[in-house]
């Protein structure tokens, strides 16, 4: 029997070295030419360690260092009291309004830098009106500037993160198992906790950690909010703005702290998961019961209240948007000047926005989906190279890794792409890791005798991989595009340093604004942008409830 | 120890009735078994009185009370799941002792009963694997182990043996029998498999299409089942029609006369003959007066184990199976030989023909 | 031809004058907006290959300390420069910033409105001075080496900045400062002239004081950025800015112009009435580093 | 229609040896049945026979040709699954379509032959509910379904009548035959139940502890198991001590002398039953020489349909299970009531005493 040994390649394996590539030239070719900078004095640019050692023996260092530990930790924390129950009660309680609950968590998300901060100082700042409203009936409340301000912000502004990404979990959990425990003598608070946190807890603590690796890398709310309360980021932020110019060594410096400090946060958590993987066969699903009386409606009025009051900062960005102004001054009542004055250059900002956000997430949809089966289905150290790679975009600081590009790929032999280009890029691998990690958790609670399945009929593993894994990831796929979505629409920092006058987008145009003290245009702006963002969000979730009925 | 009632008990899925008119009681120590093909309803009505959903009517009862303003988890009814619902999260030892940490039993305590009882689902030696090193039926025996470990009142088993080898299977279902007789607990058992509901329960309730057919004892409901679903599913699988004109009946293949045993109706009958009842000679042979005969041509002899299953044709095209000891005379036969099948006339039993049609006479 | 201008100026200034160079020579302007810091960082970024043509609107001392980012350009017109405006040969003056306290009254709960940088070390007004960071804000380390320039010595100056420092609460951004006195949130910010002016003219419940001492009256830099890609078009950017149209419409927009024969708008207090400290640019650019480091263990002092 | 001949297989998961030296031929369009106890490695012989993992050594041919470089995909080699895996997203109709699709046969055709197939298993009028809307016997009839639609080369089936009820398991086991031998498809089928394999198989092979401990045809393994563990998993569960003096040899219970059969080793031997070949009658009572004799106490009679089961205890302690036709004089009999059990000495077996110890002359 002649045996014909024609090489073939494996698909996956040639799924994975392409992912490889990709890895290489778009974040780790950046990264690293940026990262020599903490190795170089800022004068002389000969090899130093100095730089390390001025950020582990000043005491201006050590306490953002401790500083952003603390806020980190404590906005993180926050952000799982709200999203942990948030999910839970959606997902597993017949709640009105579900749909509108989580548009609300994900408007959340749309908030763009600065502005929601300031908004937090018109509720609650000295002058604040909810202050002035407590001082009015003789209460006073303590001042939103400090760490217990920044805590809160970060709370409401990450928690749909954890809500999101537990919910997507929750609705995959073989019901089976929340029956067995129940009828083994659990209430359902018991249930909960020995049996179905347990089981999402992969989902909680990826959400966890985004919250915790945005909350360091925040700079505008502590920013804004710290007053005197240094962290890292503004640290690093302050280092970076400095009109001394020059190299930004310090700045870069602190970055890596900082990305440090995210790192070891997400190797404990793999860490951790690593013994957790658990598959159900999608067949025996979670139902939704009805609550009945005052616990109905303490449920309801949790669920609806978080989502409102973390949107509150929105709403009065809303609201300011439509004071009448002269220049920077609010004159009191209503008008559409700001409106007006936005009128001319918005529509090429706003289309500049979703051209680039649109262009990213279609390509960190695709590419997510297959990063995602490399890292669950494929037990190579490819894979968990990919894996760790995964991890990277979310600790570099945006103007880190736009110096990056703008330094490999704008200049010299790759100098080929456009602002339009390099941006749609920098957004694709700066939000690729939501689509992954959401997609990933998705993925791992399908059970791979699935895929077998199709392949065993027949399908190579491109089509088995297309008709019955990514139908069944729907749900993460879609968790994980509007993430990325939301979080490319509102990226600044890398913008910032890459666009020019034919690539301006809507969060550049708010930070201008914002620089000029010009509120009522930045709030102007902002609304448009969230009403934009707004309608894609309903409509997706629109989408994916009606889906919801269909299978699953 | 509790018994139960369950009366005109409804469960509809959408339009889908799963269940219609429940009406069950179940004295308390007995150990009592559903019965039935897949989709009849089994699992729901289990899954029901563990309070997983809630009926759209009738009522539940244990020792009288009625149970179902009891969330599930204060029904103290244990349960072994058809898909094992294992926590993939635990090792197999926290799986059985989840039940009662639960309970506050003592550690030490707990250590011991968990140890016999992995013992008794023969995983003693499995203690501290996690559920996906485990085979499948080594799951369903954690499952098994988890469920009895806290002694309930009340035992639900959905299928707990069903993807277990039949030496296994047989091992512990007289090993559940015993431990349900030493603990006295109230048992309610599903399965499809008809010799597992004879061999182990008082009780035997077989349902289809979401309706109770008859729920008596094994012996019962194998001399005298109630309507021809029963009787064919539990094993008299042989139906050969019967024709009637006037008074006199006949059947048609062979023709061996029933009228004696057919009170004067004019309905449409069919006489049932269980496979052991048949006996196969080879060629033509005639019956003695309390026999039938009927000849038929042989299609296949297939030997399962410790018997040979025969399968015929009548010249009317009816197809005849039996169940015998292996013979050598029979086994040796071509295809399409001539053979008579025989059976005693007490072992006949006559339904109106349609698929519940009751039993007559 | 497309002229390519990095900028920090205000949207105000741009709107008015970036449409006038357009008209008045044909060329069409790109404009890149950002703080100046990362304009800055965006130049250096992009030396390999410079995308920008003219870094517009920054403070001097930026310019002067990255000499090889940018190019050495006498503009037409230089010679119309009110004196002390030219400070280096690699930008050219634009305008001059005033640096002012923008106080609400209303705020101050019945103390005396500061007049003088003496009066805002005043333990009295602790927690209540709005200032950005002097290392991270030009303008907030031009307002810091004024005050080292307004008393006998530098250490004398330091003493008084320190108890100032006291009474400061930080933001990271200089446009937040007005912004926070104006909505009440603080009571009095140190800021620039132009900003404090257009919280006053929109009607806001601030006004703007002239510390007795003496301001900074500082220049305001543009510079042809090195290997522009249009140099000439940058070139007669840098020119029509101080033509004596541009510094007109400067002015009407509350800045001040730098030319000699242009006027400050009436708005504001004549120049002549502003107690100028005589600001001397050079040393604070020569010393900026060392104040940085200075201020950076000051502040860990005090706040 | 394809020969499958595996050799030297060895799979391991970590230390764990799932599969040690796995030697098998397969003729072209054979029903190959893999029995043996849960964890003994008959689905992970068969899902590296699918390419779901690769063996640590040896290989495996179809048609002569090695496969182990093919790509899952490419093997033209069906599988039924033990969990089912249903695609949760495709209606019952597109499950059994996706190999069909796959395979681009034309539309009308994929019609016609899921509607015919769905017809096989019995779940014609289910091709649009989805798969939760099915229960778990319908969800593996699905599974079977979609195998078997698409004709492959060789089938793999992993106890794919596990979840069906008796009556259902013996429809589809004989229509289940009928289709592989009118397709030709070679099949290797993994069940734990022995009756089944006997049934269905042309070659049964006992598996245990990932070893092959015989592969045969059905009768054989009943007649002549090659060692103690086959005897005993295909039923011959009745295991008797032997005692020897020399050249002499009897059963401790009964103490039948059974030295004839026995050449001179010294070895320790176990005498094997099978539970049908044991008549038990009431009382005291001889055998005739052909057989043998063994006293015992009655200790409980249970009644599995169409037989009843007797199990007692000898005076040695040893506990005998005889099968047999209902009998009055022995269902009767209280407890503790003294029975004799004898057997034909051509019925007995003598293996070595150890759980796989051979089988003796
Ligand atoms: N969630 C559901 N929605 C609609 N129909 C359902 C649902 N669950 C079960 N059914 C249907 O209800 C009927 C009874 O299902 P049940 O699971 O109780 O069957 P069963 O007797 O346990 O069968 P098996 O022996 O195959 O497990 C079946 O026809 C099934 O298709
Ligand atoms: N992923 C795994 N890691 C470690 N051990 C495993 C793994 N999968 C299976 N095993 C072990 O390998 C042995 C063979 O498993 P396999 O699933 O092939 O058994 P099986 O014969 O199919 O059993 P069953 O009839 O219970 O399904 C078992 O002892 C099982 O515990
Ligand atoms: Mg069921
Ligand atoms: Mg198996």
């Amino acid at each position: 029997m002649s045996t014909r040994a024609r090489f073939r390649p494996e698909f996956w394996n040639v799924v994975t070295v392409l992912i490889l590539v990709v890895l290489a030239v778009l974040l780790i070719l950046p990264i690293l030419r940026v990262l020599m900078l903490s190795f170089v004095d800022a004068k002389t640019e000969a090899f130093t360690l100095g730089n390390y050692v001025e950020v582990f023996t000043r005491n201006y260092y050590l306490n953002g260092f401790k500083n952003t530990l603390f806020v980190g930790a404590l906005g993180t924390l926050g952000a799982c009291l709200l999203g942990i129950p948030l999910a839970f009660f959606t997902a597993r309680f017949h709640i009105a309004g579900r749909t509108w609950i989580s548009t609300l968590a994900i408007l959340v998300l749309v908030a763009p830098p600065f502005i929601g901060a300031y908004a937090w100082i018109m509720m609650l700042g000295s002058n604040g009106f909810i202050t002035n409203f407590f001082e009015r009936i003789g209460i006073s409340t303590p001042t939103i500037y400090g760490a217990h301000g920044i805590i809160l912000v970060f709370t409401l502004k990450f928690f749909p993160f954890v809500f999101l990404m537990t919910q997507t979990a929750l609705n995959a959990v073989n019901k089976s198992f929340e029956d067995a425990a129940e009828n083994l003598g659990c209430t359902p608070w018991q249930r909960f906790y020995k049996v179905t946190l347990p089981l999402v807890f992969p989902a909680i603590s990826t959400g966890a950690i985004i919250c915790f690796v945005l909350s360091i890398a925040d700079f505008g709310t502590p920013a804004i909010l710290g007053r005197g309360f240094r962290t890292l980021s503004t640290i690093a932020l302050a280092a970076y703005r400095s009109e001394l110019g020059g190299l930004p060594t310090m700045a870069v410096t602190v970055s890596i702290i900082m990305m440090a400090i995210s790192m070891l946060a997400l190797v404990a958590q793999r860490r951790i998961l690593a013994k957790r993987r658990y598959a159900s066969a999608l067949t025996n699903l979670p139902v939704k019961s009805k609550l009945s009386g005052w616990r109905n409606v303490g449920v309801h009025l949790f669920c609806h209240g978080v989502v409102l009051i973390a949107m509150l900062p929105t709403l009065v960005v809303v609201y300011t948007s439509f004071l009448q102004t002269k220049g920077p001054v609010f004159t009191g009542g209503f008008g559409l000047e700001s409106y007006r004055r936005i009128m001319l250059d918005a529509p090429g900002a706003i289309a500049n926005s979703f051209l680039f956000s649109l262009a990213a997430v279609v390509l960190i949809t695709a590419v997510s989906a297959l990063i995602s089966y490399v890292i669950v289905r494929r037990d190579t150290p490819a894979s968990g190279a990919i894996d760790f790679l995964m991890m990277v975009p979310y600790l570099v600081p945006g103007v880190v890794m736009a110096i990056g590009f703008v330094t490999t790929f704008r200049n010299g032999p790759v100098g080929i792409f456009g602002a339009a280009g390099l941006l749609i890029m920098i957004y694709f691998i700066r939000r690729l890791p939501y689509g992954v990690r959401s997609t990933t958790s998705s993925l791992r609670q399908i059970k791979p005798s699935l895929e077998e399945a199709a392949v065993n009929l027949g399908a190579p593993p491109l089509k088995a991989f297309l008709k019955v894994t990514v139908p069944l990831i729907v749900p993460g796929l879609i968790v994980g595009s509007l993430m990325s979505f939301i979080t490319a629409i509102n990226e600044l920092s890398s913008t910032l340093i890459i666009y020019d006058s034919g690539t301006i987008t809507m969060p550049v145009k708010i930070y201008l604004a914002v620089l000029d003290g010009e509120f009522g245009l930045a709030a102007a702006l902002s609304t448009v942008l969230l009403l934009c963002t707004g309608v894609c969000v309903y409509a997706v979730f629109r989408f994916a409830d009606n889906r919801d009925s269909a299978f699953v | 120890m509790a018994s139960v009632e369950i009366s005109a008990l409804r469960k509809l899925y959408g339009d889908v009735v799963a269940l219609s008119d429940i009406n069950i009681t179940i004295p308390s120590g007995s150990f009592y078994t559903l019965l039935g093909p897949s989709g009849c309803g089994k699992t729901t009505l289990l899954r029901t009185i563990a309070g997983f959903h809630s009926q759209n009517s009738g009522s539940i009862k244990v020792d009288g009370a009625s149970i179902e303003s009891l969330p599930a988890y204060r029904r103290d009814v244990g349960m072994v799941f058809q898909d094992y619902a294992i926590f993939p999260h635990l090792s197999v030892r926290d799986n059985v002792a989840f039940g009662l940490k639960q309970r506050k039993v003592g550690s030490a305590d707990i250590a011991r009963r968990v140890k016999d009882v992995l013992e008794v689902v023969q995983l003693g030696s499995f203690a501290d694997r996690m559920p996906h090193e485990l085979s499948g039926g080594q799951q369903q025996r954690v499952g098994l182990a988890r469920a009895i470990v806290i002694e309930p009142k009340v035992l639900l088993m959905d299928e707990p043996l069903s993807n277990l080898d039949a030496k296994l299977r047989v091992d512990l279902r007289a090993e559940l029998r015993r431990i349900q007789r030493e603990l006295g607990i109230t048992t309610i058992y599903v399965t499809h498999d008809q010799e597992e509901a004879l061999a182990m329960s008082d009780t035997v309730c077989v349902m289809y299409g979401g309706v109770i057919q008859q729920a008596t004892s094994p012996l019962e409901i194998y001399l005298k089942p109630a309507n021809r679903f029963v009787a064919s599913f539990v094993g008299a699988n042989n139906f050969l029609s019967v024709g009637r004109d006037g008074g006199s009946a006949a059947l048609r293949s062979g023709g061996a006369d029933v009228s004696a045993m057919l009170p004067g109706s004019d309905a449409a009958v069919a006489c049932a003959i269980r496979p052991e009842a048949l006996r196969v000679v080879p060629g033509q042979a005639a019956a003695d007066p309390a026999s039938i005969a009927i000849p038929a041509n042989l299609r296949e002899v297939s030997f399962i184990g410790r018997e040979m299953e025969v399968f015929a044709t009548t010249e009317t095209g009816e197809t005849l199976k039996a169940v015998a000891r292996p013979d050598p005379a029979v086994v040796d036969l071509p295809e399409g030989s001539p053979v008579t099948f025989t059976a005693p006339r007490s072992d006949l039993l006559f339904f109106e023909d349609n698929e519940t049609g009751k039993r007559i006479a | 031809d497309t002229v390519t201008v990095y900028t920090a100026a205000p949207q105000n200034l741009i709107d008015a004058l970036v449409p006038m160079f357009e008209e008045a020579t044909g060329n069409d302007v790109e404009i890149i907006k950002a703080g100046s810091g990362e304009l800055l960082n965006r130049l250096s970024a992009e030396s390999d290959a410079p995308q920008g043509d003219v870094l517009w609107s920054v403070d001097g001392t930026a310019v002067d300390f990255n000499p090889a980012l940018f190019e050495a350009y006498e503009a037409t017109g230089s010679e119309n420069l009110a004196d002390g405006m030219k400070q280096s040969d690699l930008w050219t003056p634009f305008t001059a910033v005033v640096m002012a306290f923008i106080v609400n009254e209303s705020e101050l709960d019945g103390k005396p409105v500061p007049d003088s940088w003496a009066a805002l070390a005043d333990p009295q007004y602790d927690d209540m001075i709005s200032s950005a960071r002097a290392d991270a804000s030009g303008s907030a380390y031009i307002q810091y080496a004024t005050v080292l320039q307004a008393f006998g010595s530098e250490e004398e100056g330091m003493e008084m900045y320190k108890a100032m420092l006291g009474n400061f609460v930080l933001s990271e951004s200089s446009g937040a400062v007005p912004r926070f006195v104006n909505d009440g949130e603080l009571a009095i910010g140190v800021t620039l002239e132009d900003a404090a002016l257009r919280y006053v003219e929109g009607g806001g419940p601030v006004e703007i004081v002239y510390p007795s001492e003496g301001t900074a009256i500082a220049p305001d830099a543009m510079a042809l950025v090195a290997g522009a890609p249009n140099a000439d078009g940058g070139k007669a950017f840098i020119d029509y800015m101080l033509s004596e149209e541009a510094q007109a419409t400067i002015a009407e927009q509350g800045r001040r112009p730098v030319r000699s024969d242009v006027a400050s708008k009436d708005a504001l207090a004549p120049l002549d009435e502003v107690n100028s400290v005589g600001y001397d640019g050079a040393w604070a650019a020569d010393n900026r580093e060392r104040l940085v480091e200075e201020w950076k263990d000051m502040v860990l002092d005090v706040q």
